[in-house]
């Protein structure tokens, strides 16, 4: 059901140096079933993860997106996979929403053969070039240049598409940010940044972090657009004004009021520099898929029990894929060889012990 | 820290126990920008402060590289003595556990090329104590590369170390065992490894000798020296990518094995150190990626051996 | 002749997110001479520099400060010796302004023993601890953290001092910059931030590196104060203003209009990218010199026979220092190896041929 | 860059010419934002542009030094080849003359110890043209390092190169100078410096094999390893920092020198570097501070008497 219907976002958008998108978003029944249905596919991931790694299948760092799910799913609903995506270390959802599946998650994440990095990335470094995914990103604040160069590859090869860079409250001070930025303003590089604000970086809450905390304001020569990043329709209809900006005058910065639920990484319990209260309000309040199944009802565009069903669903897509990621093998043992050049010309590369392990690289 | 008012520690993330002892004065919680707070605790060296820098791990140290080398190592040396800088940059260094490429460098051999710096790597409590000390004591740079995987570990600690007045030597190895056949040396947690393999090496009659760095620079050319001229063998162990690495300049340093031992090498040198690949995040990559216990042990047979297996294939 | 009087500044100043200081301006006849000689010598002592250059006695990078005077002179006689300074690469009058001698200038610039840094550290790298001036720094933008650090120190230490950290147009939009802005702010540092903007990074004009070149405004949430650079009197007012400020409230930004005559180094003639006539149009209507010989003439402070006079023990005091510095030996070569660390421990250092030259470091 | 349309220029201060020739649209001068604009070179490379990153000096690219290593070397690799990374890094590297130390240093050990990156160092015209077209054509991140002091020297250039289709091989060294008493290896400019201590070892009945490295990474271990076999002696030049530099490299990869080489031998290697300081800018000093001909001599003359100085100090 495509029918146009027309949802008024709960907050306004607050804007700086620019015009301020309407409140009014144009929606169908049909794309809201659509976010209700992939951020509870999102939310059931993030959950099934933290899960595997307490089951010590997934090592090192993780970090969960559960909480900040609307913002990667209103985000496509308003751009096509021709527009660029780059993100920080919280990239799984990213790279669902951008037709990543399941399967190359799990696999990912328990570093086996079938994961999207072939089990070499790991969690931070998720990549999907065929729909303009590049990454998946571990050092804070160093995916907003790269963004912005691939606004600048975008302009160059007049493609007429945007870039989307993800990054942090906590990367918001990184002085990379502002060169790119500067650069971007003086080229017109079609590149959106866009500022998930959730608030803290690990345990340092905002204003700990940032003298300024107004993140959409960073920008200071550069526009900016304050948004409810816990609403997936106010988030599509500010990257659609975003992305109409950009490709007419250069960058602008969206900052997405967001929250995540889960600490930072797995040994980050998420609770000692926040109250529960807070989590739990925001849970009460501001939750995104909440969001969308209070509409869906109000609407009448199914019944509670449709939407409990594809909750039902979505569990067990989780469940078979991390089945079927279990009996994923892990990497041949040649792969350590693999991928360190695109063209080797017959370089020698060794393993620790060199006389005993080495390679020839192709 | 307590004894000099001029000590304070900076970084993102400081634990709150130190917060709460020393104050918010003497702790302070940086943003994430590490080129600003380094560059600052950098100017507060300059002014005779004694700043602790704190990075979460080495790898963001890149970001904040330059102020290390250029406005940290070389001012004393460009101002003929003027500008001296005390400053420690401390972090976890190196491999930790599936944390993939970006979280798992080794600096300890670039760092350690740079006249003008100290290079520290601590691989026991002893060492960590002893050696942190010191640093903070020094009037110059002091990069202090510790390990995340040996925060977990426990070691054995004597009382004098656990003297409030206790100290190490900048600058000076220490035979963490002793033995006759064959040197191996290494820093950090690969020290352990070391003591492993000689274990195992003692069971097939190898009596190897185990040299803690502890100062990557300045490298103690005279203990290694000592030992090789002694053993005739050699065997180096990092976890950092082998080329130019620290095991190289201790197979070639003139001071060191090959230029002034030359006469008493029976072997050629071998040098195990991590995979030449960035590091990959699957468990068996890993495994293979970082040097194993058995990798010292095998290199140090064919030490052992070595003079047999030519003959053999003669 | 200390008696007070008062003169107004050509241009009023422009503030941003602070109140404006008032455009008279507190002096004397004894500072307004002094001002003149003292902009006489710097002014002398670049030129000799630039004939020391072309007969290859100076080698290198070069960096001259003709044009820009009315800065380090102005700034001086707002503060004391215990405020700190530190800049970066174009830091010889800087250094005099703090006290040094012309001996130690010249014999610096030709690599003597008697240079500030007994030749080992050239011209970009001057320094003089003993009146807190800090260098001296070659890398575009380094300076500000570092200032910034300084002023954490003072403050640490309860001095109730400040720090003038100066840079250039061009590294106004270095990342660093804003990283220790953002903690200077937080945490209420003491650091006064002065641009000197020349209107060219070596030969790139502001606006081309620059979406905003409106420096005094680039700390958004931190003060600014645009400041007539070529008017000692506005200089001495605003870092005045600053320097209170900064005691009670933290950072600001100073921007200092003002202009280099020479070339970015000794290598840029400084012609290609400005038109002569803008160069000598300046010269003309604001050279910091004449303008204040005017205002000296136009009060009857003194003659310009008087003035001329000043002018050639000026430029005698220059010639001394230079046949001084001549006969200043070279460092003893020795000095390869001194300074290297303050305690060596009796590390050994080597030489390029490492068996033939090698020391122990004391 | 006039074959392929992907090519873009981009850096501080770029010289007229080359704007003039293809445009702003292709040659992009940027503001002092190393950091910012290195980003945005690689990330344009993700993209399947193929940018050319110019550094003023390679000390410039500290700033930007988290891309080169953390963006582009490890990005093919952690992505299982879906993300490569074709982009040239380039700028003078090293010493100039009379710039200090803050504008002095060789970052080809650094650079050279990192998997995922090529490191080229041109010395003459023929190489500055085949390997930067080769780098340009490569699909990896390649770090060209070049030298402010060979801008000015000329050399002779044979119609080969002179040729549009002309190009280098990455990953090969060449032999300069056929010698058969003593190999000596170099770049950059201290090539010049080897061939000309060959020339004057040659008045002493020395001849010496003059190996141009030209690929820091990967290194051409094979071709110095022929040459150690015939020549058995070896002298490594460098201008950089000794520790850990690419000399003590050369001096024990196991497929060189040290490990394989290792019957060979017939004296001690003789490394000959930039001295272990801070780059002064007095003239007497920093001419101590970088190699000169004369240190080449001495080391390789030591190299070939070694025999007979060591019976006689016995
Ligand atoms: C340069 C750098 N410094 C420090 C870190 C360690 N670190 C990883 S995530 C993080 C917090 C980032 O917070 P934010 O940008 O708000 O993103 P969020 O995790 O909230 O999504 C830090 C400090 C890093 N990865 N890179
Ligand atoms: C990080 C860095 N990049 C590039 C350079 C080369 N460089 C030296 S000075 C300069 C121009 C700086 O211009 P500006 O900040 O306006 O200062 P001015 O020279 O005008 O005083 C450049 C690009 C450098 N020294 N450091
Ligand atoms: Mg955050
Ligand atoms: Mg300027």
């Amino acid at each position: 059901d495509t029918t146009p219907m027309t949802i008024e976002t709960s907050v306004p958008f607050t804007s700086h140096q620019c015009d301020t998108p309407s409140r009014s978003v144009e929606t169908s029944p049909n794309e809201l079933l659509t976010f209700f249905r992939d951020m509870a596919l999102m939310r059931r991931m993030e959950i099934a993860a933290d899960s595997l790694y307490k089951a010590k299948l997934i090592r090192g760092f993780c970090h969960l997106y559960d909480g900040q799910e609307a913002v990667a799913v209103g985000m496509e609903a308003a751009i096509t996979k021709k527009d660029c995506i780059i993100t920080a270390y919280r990239d799984h959802c990213t790279f669902l929403g951008r037709g990543g599946t399941l399967l190359e998650v799990f696999s990912e994440l328990m570093g086996r053969k079938d994961g999207c990095s072939r089990g070499k990335g790991g969690s931070m470094h998720f990549y999907k070039k065929d729909s303009n995914f590049y990454g998946g990103h571990g050092i804070v604040g160093a995916q907003v240049p790269l963004g912005c160069g691939l606004a600048f590859a975008q302009k160059y090869s007049k493609d007429e598409t945007v870039t989307f860079a993800l990054y942090g409250d906590g990367a918001a001070n990184q002085g990379q940010l502002f060169e790119a930025l500067n650069i971007s303003a003086l080229w017109d590089l079609p590149a959106i940044l866009v500022c998930e604000n959730n608030h803290y970086g690990m345990g340092t809450a905002e204003w700990r972090a940032a003298k300024s905390p107004a993140y959409y304001k960073r920008g200071d020569y550069v526009p900016g657009l304050k948004v409810d990043g816990m609403d997936a329709l106010a988030v599509k209809q500010a990257c659609k004004f975003a992305k109409e900006h950009a490709l007419k005058n250069g960058p602008i910065i969206l900052e997405m009021d967001t929250y995540r639920y889960h600490g930072h990484s797995m040994s980050d319990p998420g609770s000692t520099y926040r109250t529960r209260d807070e989590i739990s309000g925001v849970r009460q309040e501001r939750d995104p898929i909440e969001r969308i199944r209070k509409l869906i009802l109000a609407h009448d565009l199914a019944t509670e029990k449709e939407l409990k069903d594809i909750e039902k669903e979505v569990r067990k897509e989780v469940d078979d894929a991390i089945a079927q990621a279990k009996e994923s093998p892990m990497p041949d043992s040649s792969e350590l060889f693999t991928n360190v050049f695109v063209k080797g010309y017959g370089a020698e590369s060794f393993g620790a012990d060199r006389k005993e392990v080495r390679a020839t690289l192709p | 820290m307590s004894a000099d008012p001029k000590v304070f520690l900076m970084g993102e993330e400081i634990t709150k126990g130190l917060l709460e002892k020393y104050g918010p004065e003497r702790v302070l919680d940086t943003p994430i920008t590490e080129a600003g707070f380094t560059g600052i605790g950098v100017g507060a060296a300059y002014y005779g402060l004694k700043p602790v820098v704190e990075f979460m791990t080495f790898n963001f140290s890149m970001q904040a590289i330059d102020h290390i080398i250029n406005s940290a190592a070389k001012s004393n040396y460009m101002s003929a003595g003027q500008i001296n800088v005390p400053i420690v940059f401390r972090g976890p260094n190196g491999a930790a556990a599936g944390v993939g490429a970006q979280h798992s460098q080794c600096y300890a051999s670039w760092y350690g090329s740079v006249p003008g710096l100290k290079v520290l790597s601590p691989y026991s409590s002893e060492d960590a104590r002893g050696l942190l000390k010191a640093a903070i004591r020094d009037p110059d740079p002091v990069v202090f590369l510790e390990n995340e995987l040996l925060y977990g570990e426990s070691f054995p600690v004597s009382d004098e170390v656990l003297d409030s007045s206790f100290c190490l030597p900048i600058g000076k190895a220490k035979i963490e065992r002793a033995g006759k056949d064959v040197t191996i040396t290494a820093f950090s947690k690969m020290v352990g490894h070391a003591l492993k393999a000689a274990e195992l090496l003692e069971k097939d009659g190898i009596d190897a000798e185990v040299i803690n760095l502890r100062s990557i620079r300045p490298l103690d050319r005279s203990t290694i020296n000592a030992s090789v001229r002694k053993t005739n063998r050699l065997v180096t162990v990092e976890e950092g990518f082998p080329q130019h690495g620290v095991g190289a300049e201790i197979c070639s340093s003139s001071a060191s094995v090959v230029e002034e031992s030359f006469g008493y090498l029976d072997a050629p040198v071998e040098r195990v150190a991590g995979a030449d690949v960035p590091m990959p995040y699957a468990a068996n990559l890993e495994r293979m990626a970082v040097p194993q216990i058995e990798d010292i042990v095998r290199a140090a047979k064919r030490a052992c051996y070595r003079s047999v297996a030519l003959a053999a294939a003669a």
